[in-house]
């Protein structure tokens, strides 16, 4: 087990937060540099991936092939939910995992190799970006929507099973709280009080339908009332709120208290996928001043917690092990062919 | 006069057992050695299956072990799925195989291919249970069999015995598989006491620890003039039939699949390679299924080993009627079997 | 167009209210002969049912074969909502459609004759009992849980396109409200503002499940907040409360304003198919003293509305278009075995 | 150099057009004539449809008929079952075939059964279109084919074209017809500009109304040696081998099915009675498929016409890898297509 954020220390508050002065700074500082490694890492695979796709645009070429979902903007929701986790926790992510495999801990050689495609990756070069599964973390994802949520609840009842304080967290966007598995999952988890958070990760759009068009509330964190439990939405991509909220949720699934749903208003700030012209998305120009990493950085440095020398070393920390990952992806042989068929049963 | 069956009282001295008690057998004697297993599904507590396939586990294993659900399959089996992961060996009913149409991405795309997608680092080793087949006027959506839809998809084994030795020795074999397992029960073998059954729905059953080995046919009765290649319930009519026929001096070898993945496919041409005919009954639909394949098996392999047209019987490509008469005319019921036999026999 | 429930007269309120004095006296007949009705039909449907599962039972025999799910107790459900419809109107219903097809005014002949498996049935003997198709009343059902919501979305979809004031009534059991149809059906037809009245029947049972032990809260009322639509949880079994939820659903729904979601706490008064011996149902021994014909009957003469003569003349009207019913049936033709393969395309 | 399609600005003079802009055409002439044609899906609006299968309708027939739905597949395709039920003529988009697992129910219990169930007096016209298959590293949940599974489930069309002109006619008699017919179109043969396409996926395409009737095979290229039964992108795959291997004395026919259901057995059995030698190659998995069905259909009619074993080239039961080496080495490329050719060729 690894602890893969600070943890509040002598905090006075057991929220994490000291005093009335806000979080614990070293919590900030973790909460930071999370979210710095997960955008150094997106835009390292940006770079990777289309530094090959000519002429043109082919999505089937390059050393990272295949549709690409990152999740650039919505790095406070990953950072302030995997702060509370360890890596007996499990996270199950979405078509866009990327911020929480690196929130949650994932080793970023084996990550970045699967993204590659290659022998040394997670799965072999089997699964690909949307299936990242890694039995050390207990991580998974699924390209299916919310079709993640069921499966964390096993995880979650093999944990209360074994009576550990393990939780399962399971995160879709707010496209997928419009899925039947959505429904099923919460009302199956709150009825046998598993240890469960559920996240909803609302970026406005599911790839071009915007969350107005296709949800008939505002807010899903409504929804929890549907199942009894709490539900809490979180505005304004702040990862404080995340964390605070997240510290509730977490601490309840490791009392037994049962699941929680937390909705946050995030922000996509690329295409859906590489490739996404976006000429759907009236809001596109005024994105960039949104990116939530900024502007959290000016707010750590206004309260004295970060200078620019803690910045730069966060990430120079944070470019040196991504592109350390990179080298490792690059560097790792390619799957043998003739092993095509293996892997099918155990 | 019910449905609901009762559970034997006291450990048979007779091992002739009904299939689905056979079924009920291994799963009690796998969760007695292993406490990682539990039976999860709707109506599998108190009531005891509708198809009595965990008659009195409740009672010997208590709530925490067999678990009534919600009608939430998608959910339920997707948390087997977790639980698996984590290594459990979770047993997940689906009350009928026709309810697929609501989870199978849970099935297909996760329970199935997980472990592919990790390159192998991450098993699934779930048992995955459900009731197919016809015969007794449920209609269109309560009377399929759908093997075929499972078996096309790969990633998950499927088994589908036809009496109870088969059926205890294929749930332990399940069980204790690393990898997912569809198994299928067909109501007209389980013996229930309320609906019409083969008399091979009861029959001897080894006592203790029994396994069936995943992905290996049997000869359900060695024959030299035509081999019937099929599973279920439709062994008991083949079987019916090649007993009326070698009185005719027709001798028919009947194959029964028990596993459709892993296909024994060296069961099939062995046997087509000594008799020359074929004919393959499958209660499932006719085109792109379970026929097909086993057709294909022999001609990709030597297509002159075949004396005569193959023959095929299935159900033609229609859903499940529900008035009798309509049924009983696209079911593969033994006239139509005799008669396919006769005719590549002749041919 | 039928109107198959004489419809409030000269009211002096909205609801089919005589005033404080409760119903008119005109609907009140109404929900009665239709419970009545309906009760009489499904005991001879019960009747032929076991009449030839023998020797033993046998569920496959007989001139009624297969699963028989009867919705005896239930009557309050359907009678108060269809009093609302005419046959241009959709219902579509479950595994249990009996009492929604009497109440909404379904040709008894055909019915049965499908029921029976006949040439002059509905479905021509294809369907069965729990596939009811009849275009002249859009009534339709589904054996697969929940699955009968989103095609009632689309009825009412073509509905409004046409700019009828058209609705349908989607059915379903307490048990299939913890299914993703459910959740989709309500998120769809709330965010399109279709004219969609959706029924939850809460037997407190799905087969042998409670409905505690299965759902996360005690009314699925509770959910038509997450969807932003009124719901409302009628307690008691009790015919009028039905009648004016229904009435202000489906007033909602024809004025374009949208869904509603109706729960009724009602009682399955048998098995949940015929040969269920219910030993799992504790309070099997009380359930036939909260039958709600006999109490509604008591309440009707008590308020003077219906005395000995006319329930002996409704009854006896009853039984007469019942056993008119069920020898049509018995005397149609079986369909031909050579026809078994027809009607796969249109 | 963007997955977003741009919609063509007027009416092409040239009438040379992608698939996808000949399957758009059908679709808006259907519209103009027929009201009740609409078109639901995810991001058909706006966007035009992820693989470019609506283009430029949102701008021509306005968000009333071209609607974008939440991700709710089970709702919004029951919603089109219930329109057609009630007389419209849906056309309704489940964006991958491989999301299948989260709506079949109301697809192959509900489309596809509710005509038989009602006896015929109910009819569902409606179009499920979904795109398929692999070839560009999109994983085990975006890849697949899966055509074997609709056309074993019975009461759906399925048709599966492969160039312009196909796409175009079979789009317009799918919405023509009274039944429901499931569309499935191959991303490599819809000639999107951000994926690598076969040089045919943009070819002459018949201006005005043009019907393919369903149930019809074509030979798409003659030829008197080997008969290579196929469909979607890998007719190209295998035209291309053809026309390779015609320089070497082999002549390959190559037959697009074009409909799986109803599958055009008589153009199977016409080709492979004239060539004796029978490959089959089929994007989807190998087993209980597509493949094994053509092969039955020739011997069950008369297997002394096959000269030589017959070849299948499949998925061999395998999820689509993510690697490239993987993903081609377990797709039907023309590699393992001209070895399979020449292998009937020499048996
Ligand atoms: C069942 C299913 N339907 C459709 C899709 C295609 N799809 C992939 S991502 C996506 C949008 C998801 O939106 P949201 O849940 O908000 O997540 P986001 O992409 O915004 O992170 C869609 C429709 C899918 N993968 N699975
Ligand atoms: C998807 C699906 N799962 C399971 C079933 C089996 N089944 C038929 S009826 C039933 C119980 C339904 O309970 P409820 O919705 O409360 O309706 P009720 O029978 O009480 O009227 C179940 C589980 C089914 N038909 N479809
Ligand atoms: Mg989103
Ligand atoms: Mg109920």
């Amino acid at each position: 087990m690894t602890t893969h954020a600070p943890s509040p220390t002598s905090s006075t508050s057991s929220t994490g937060r000291a005093g009335s002065a806000g979080l614990d700074p070293a919590v900030r500082i973790g909460l930071y540099e999370t979210m710095v490694l997960s955008r150094t890492y997106e835009e390292a695979i940006l770079r990777e991936y289309h530094a090959d796709k000519g002429p043109g645009f082919d999505i089937g070429k390059g050393l990272v092939p295949g549709e690409m979902h990152l999740s650039a903007g919505q790095e406070p929701v990953a950072a302030g939910v995997c702060a509370h986790l360890t890596t007996d926790d499990a996270v199950t992510a979405t078509h866009r995992p990327h911020h929480f495999a690196v929130a949650h801990g994932m080793d970023l050689h084996r990550m970045t190799a699967e993204i590659f495609g290659r022998e040394t990756g997670l799965g072999r070069g089997r699964g690909g970006h949307m299936h990242l599964f890694d039995p050390a973390t207990h991580f998974s994802c699924s390209g299916i929507i919310a079709e993640g949520y069921p499966p964390a609840l096993g995880q979650a009842f093999a944990f209360s099973r074994r009576d550990t304080d393990q939780i399962a967290v399971a995160v879709t966007g707010e496209g997928a709280a419009n899925q039947g598995a959505f429904h099923e999952s919460l009302n199956l988890a709150a009825r046998w009080t598993l240890p469960v958070v559920f996240v909803v990760e609302d970026n406005d759009w599911a790839i071009s339908v915007p969350r107005d068009v296709a949800t008939a509330i505002p807010s899903n964190a409504d929804r929890a009332a549907a199942y009894g439990i709490p539900g809490e939405r979180i505005e304004d991509n702040d990862v404080e709120a995340v964390y605070d909220a997240a510290q509730r949720a977490v601490a309840r699934a490791r009392a037994g208290d049962g699941p929680s749903l937390i909705e946050v208003h995030t922000l996509r700030m690329w295409g859906h996928f590489e490739g996404d012209a976006q000429g759907y998305r009236p809001e596109l120009a005024e994105v960039p001043e949104h990116d939530p990493i900024p502007r959290y950085e000016r707010l750590l440095r206004d309260a004295g917690v970060l200078d620019e020398d803690a910045v730069s070393r966060i990430r120079a920390t944070a470019s040196e092990r991504v592109e350390d990952a990179i080298a490792f992806a690059k560097n790792s042989p390619l799957p043998d062919a003739a092993t095509a068929t293996s892997y099918v049963f155990a | 006069m019910t449905i609901t069956d009762t559970p034997t009282a006291s450990t048979p001295t007779n091992r002739r057992l009904t299939t689905s008690k056979a079924m009920v057998e291994a799963i009690a004697q796998e969760m007695d050695r292993d406490p990682s297993v539990v039976y999860l599904g709707e109506d599998v507590g108190a009531y005891g299956g509708i198809f009595s396939s965990t008659t009195g586990l409740l009672d010997r294993f208590g709530p925490t072990r067999i678990i009534d659900t919600p009608i939430s399959e998608t959910a339920f089996i997707g948390l087997g799925i977790g639980a698996a992961v984590e290594g459990m060996r979770p047993i997940v009913e689906l009350m009928f195989a026709d309810f697929m149409g609501v989870c199978l991405d849970q099935i297909y795309n996760h329970m199935a291919k997980i472990h592919f997608e990790s390159g192998g680092n991450v098993a699934v080793p779930m048992v995955l249970t459900c009731a197919v087949g016809g015969g007794y006027s449920d209609g269109a959506q309560h009377s399929q069999c759908l093997w075929g839809t499972f078996a096309h998809l790969p990633g998950m084994k499927v088994v589908v015995p036809s009496n109870p030795a088969d059926a205890k020795g294929l749930m332990t074999a399940a069980i204790r598989d690393d990898s997912p397992v569809v198994y299928m029960f067909h109501k007209g073998v389980m013996g229930l006491p309320w609906m019409a059954k083969n008399a091979r729905s009861i029959g001897d059953v080894p006592d203790g620890e029994h396994v069936v080995p995943i992905g290996r046919a049997a000869v359900a009765r060695a024959g030299t003039d035509v081999t019937i290649v099929t599973v279920s319930l439709s062994v008991h009519h083949a079987l019916d039939v090649a007993e009326k026929l070698s009185g005719e001096g027709i001798d028919a070898e009947v194959i029964d699949l028990r596993s459709l993945v892993p296909l024994d496919r060296e069961a099939i041409l062995a046997s087509v390679a000594k008799t020359g005919r074929l004919v393959v009954v499958d209660e499932d639909y006719l085109s792109f299924g379970m026929s097909g394949e086993v057709v294909a098996t022999v001609v990709e392999h030597d297509p002159t080993v075949l004396k005569a047209p193959v023959q095929r019987v299935a159900v033609p490509d229609v859903p499940i009627p529900y008035a009798h008469v309509l049924e009983y005319a696209v079911l593969p019921r033994p006239e139509r079997i005799e008669a396919a036999v006769r005719r590549v026999v002749a041919g």
